[in-house]
């Protein structure tokens, strides 16, 4: 159990080591949960968008396609 | 294109006289806020001296920042951007055309009023010659990065913050070598050093600025 | 005289296509007429003729050449009128225009010819801060009559201007042509220039942008 | 192989096979990275355990200067060859170095505090790091300062591009600076030579961070690519609609 408790304690630097990695955690997770987390919201909103026209979906389809290539 | 070039200076100076406020608020936020820091500090001679050099170069550039924004947000606001990009001179002349005219209208004074201040903050005598031809050497640098960090929030929101925001981090050399030099002369170093490092960020700041200026002000125009 | 023209020309204002395959032909003499709703692209059509912008696909020419290669060559040969009138307050009637005539290379008798063709010899020395928008208008108008060159691009020119001032601007319009020149205008308003084709730009709008 | 990436469509597809690549192995290396750094390698004779923090704090400072080489060659690839998504990646990937300069700087000062008593050391290295963390925010303020998200794009890559050219010369000028007024106390912040053992978790981390980065900019860039998809369809329905107000064929619109 001891060992565990000096692993925790890091020679009396775990005030600083810890948080370091705790932080880095947050950040490097976070930044990915908000990645994804952004990425499934467009999806839904481009879907909605799509599930709204439906009947201009090909044309836009054709039209985006048309318009993304001729830039 | 030069003849293009003189004229449009000519009108920015022809038009700095009829507003002639605006370099004395450039001077006046100098001297304001490099008052601040006895207020501060303290009137101590001694801490004065020690800080002098730092205080009268940061407060200098950011009395220089005041003006940028006047630099191209007018004239693109009533027009007058998009007939001055249609005129024989290119761009990037106007970029440089603009760039001395703010140097002039701004950062001289600034140069002329930092003596004054010097004596105010008790800076040592052996600093004055070297504050001088510092800033001489410096400025130029500050209003080429000052046009471009205006061209480039031209017609953003809230132009101001966010102008200060890009400029600042880019004049930082400036600023330290400026102080430096100053300092080094108190302590009996050479200056040759510090003075040429300012001369070839300026020159540096000559190749860069309008070229990137030019490039932003002909994004802002193609709206 | 050279011919003025343009083909395949698209346009995107953000991510979307305000026109697609428009083409333009202007020659000496001619004049044309851009009409089309709010948004269908008047103005941009404009800007992109006059150079301050590239077109996103297709090719603007001045004699054949592509007006890209020679852009001095093409700002020296065309005379832009936008919404706004760029005009300085701080300055005086003849210093505004005097300064524009002699940034494209006209002298003093410019600025005067400017002045004479849309009435403004009275109010020479006025500052331009008490012109009304009619007179800022006629002062930015001016500068076609103070510099002349091949091409007119008019963005709604006739905005703010009373019947006399219409009357001065079709009448200098009538004058460029006579000598060979070129007028493009971008109006809703018809202005009544006889011989003027009509170009409409929503035969051009693409009506499903992405 | 650039141009053929032109086509949003293709990028999604080659985007969607290469992301998983890319998260998995970020996992894998930062797992190993981590349990070498902290159960594996051993404590410094001078710093002690403090030197974990190094693992941490090294990979980001290294990620910070990368990131930023990427935005600025995208930033290029978008202004200079007019490359479709060269601008997208240059947003994706700013916030994405950003965070990772951020972390350089509070593991920065969390590994000042224990060795020289204060949080923030005006060492050389964390300083410039410091002006680097202003050059991200300058671009992100900068993007989102435009009501037109083209505009603004393109203008901070003009700022990425004057940004690039400088941060040598903040760094020489900020080193220059350190050395003028170095008090004797403070040791140069990367510490004694790397040990093997120490070099490797730093490695692995550094290769963990890299694949996070490709993973995370791939996922912004593709929601970047949705939302700018999303804005022209509104923008179209709202232009759609004009027409059937007025009446078909009117010149006077």
């Amino acid at each position: 159990m001891d060992r565990m408790a000096e692993f925790l304690a890091m020679g009396n630097y775990g005030g600083y080591v810890w948080p370091t990695y705790i932080l880095a955690a947050v950040i490097l997770v976070g930044l990915a949960i908000q990645s994804r987390r952004w990425l499934r919201n467009e999806e839904r909103a481009v879907r909605a968008m799509e599930a709204e026209a439906p009947h201009r979906r090909a044309a836009a389809a054709s039209g985006s396609a048309r318009g993304e290539t001729a830039r | 294109m030069i003849a293009a070039l003189g004229l449009i200076l000519r009108r920015e100076l022809r038009l700095a006289l009829r507003q002639a406020g605006e370099s004395a608020t450039v001077v006046l936020f100098f001297i304001l806020a490099a008052l601040l820091f006895p207020l501060g500090v303290g009137p101590s001679p001694a801490t004065l001296a020690r800080i002098a050099p730092g205080v009268l170069w940061a407060t200098a550039l950011l009395a220089a920042m005041l003006s940028f924004e006047r630099l191209f947000q007018p004239d693109f606001e009533d027009g007058s951007l998009e007939q001055l990009a249609l005129s024989p001179a290119p761009l990037e002349g106007l970029v440089l055309a603009k760039a001395l005219a703010h140097w002039l209208t701004a950062a001289a004074p600034l140069i002329v009023a930092a003596p004054v201040l010097g004596v105010m903050l008790n800076l040592p005598a052996e600093g004055f010659v070297p504050l001088i031809a510092g800033m001489a050497l410096g400025t130029p640098a500050i209003s080429l990065i000052g046009a471009v960090g205006a061209a480039l929030t031209l017609g953003a929101r809230r132009g101001g913050v966010l102008l200060a925001l890009l400029v600042i981090p880019l004049v930082i050399p400036v600023l330290i070598f400026g102080a430096a030099a100053v300092e080094a002369a108190i302590g009996g170093f050479p200056v040759r050093a510090h003075l040429t490092a300012l001369g070839g960020i300026s020159l540096g700041a000559l190749v860069l600025g309008p070229w990137a200026a030019g490039a932003a002000l002909r994004q802002a125009l193609a709206e | 005289m050279a011919r003025f023209g343009g083909d395949g020309l698209e346009c995107a204002r953000g991510e979307r296509l305000v026109f697609a395959g428009l083409g333009f032909d202007v020659g000496p003499g001619d004049a044309l007429l851009l009409e089309g709703r709010n948004g269908s692209g008047k103005t941009s059509l404009l800007r992109l003729m006059a150079g301050l912008a590239r077109p996103a696909a297709g090719r603007i020419a001045w004699d054949g050449a592509d007006i890209g290669d020679d852009a001095e060559g093409h700002r020296a040969r065309t005379r832009y009128i936008g919404h706004l009138d760029a005009v300085k307050p701080q300055l005086s009637v003849i210093e505004n225009l005097s300064f524009w005539a002699a940034l494209h290379g006209g002298g003093a008798a410019g600025a005067q010819a400017g002045l004479t063709a849309f009435g403004l010899d009275t109010l020479a020395r006025a500052p331009a801060r008490y012109l009304s928008a009619g007179q800022r208008r006629r002062l930015a108008l001016a500068r076609l009559a103070a510099a002349p060159a091949a091409l007119w691009l008019m963005d709604e020119p006739t905005i703010a201007l009373d019947r006399a001032s219409i009357a001065a601007l079709i009448a200098a319009i009538a004058a460029h042509r006579a000598t060979g020149g070129m007028a493009v205008i971008a109006t809703n308003v018809d202005i009544g220039l006889d011989g003027a084709r009509l170009l409409s730009l929503e035969d051009f709008a693409v009506a499903d942008g992405p | 192989m650039i141009q053929r990436l032109a086509n949003p469509a293709r990028f999604n597809r080659l985007a969607g096979r290469t992301m998983p690549w890319l998260a998995w192995g970020a996992a894998l290396c930062i797992g190993a990275a981590l349990w070498l750094a902290l159960a594996v390698s051993p404590a410094d004779y001078q710093q002690g355990e403090a030197v974990r923090i190094m693992y941490v704090h090294v990979p980001a400072a290294w990620m910070a200067l990368v990131a930023y080489a990427f935005v600025a060659l995208a930033s290029a690839g978008g202004l200079v060859w007019k490359h479709p998504l060269a601008h997208v990646a240059a947003q994706a990937a700013a916030p994405v170095g950003a965070a990772f300069t951020f972390l350089c700087l509070v593991t920065g000062s969390l590994w000042g505090k224990p060795m020289w008593g204060t949080w923030w050391v005006w060492d050389a290295r964390l300083t410039s790091v410091l002006v680097l963390f202003f050059l991200y925010l300058g671009f992100i303020a900068l993007t989102a300062a435009f009501d037109e998200p083209q505009r603004g794009e393109r203008a901070a890559a003009i700022l990425a591009l004057v940004g690039v050219v400088n941060v040598p010369v903040i760094k020489f000028s900020v080193d220059w600076w350190n050395t003028l007024h170095q008090p004797a106390s403070v040791m140069k912040m990367s510490g004694p030579a790397i040990h093997p053992s120490m070099l490797w978790p730093l490695l692995l981390m550094a290769l963990g961070f890299t694949l996070y980065f490709g993973a995370v900019v791939l996922v912004r860039m593709k929601a970047l690519l949705l939302a700018r998809r999303a804005r022209a369809m509104a923008m179209a329905q709202v232009h759609r609609a004009a027409p059937a107000a007025a009446e078909p064929g009117s010149a006077h619109g």
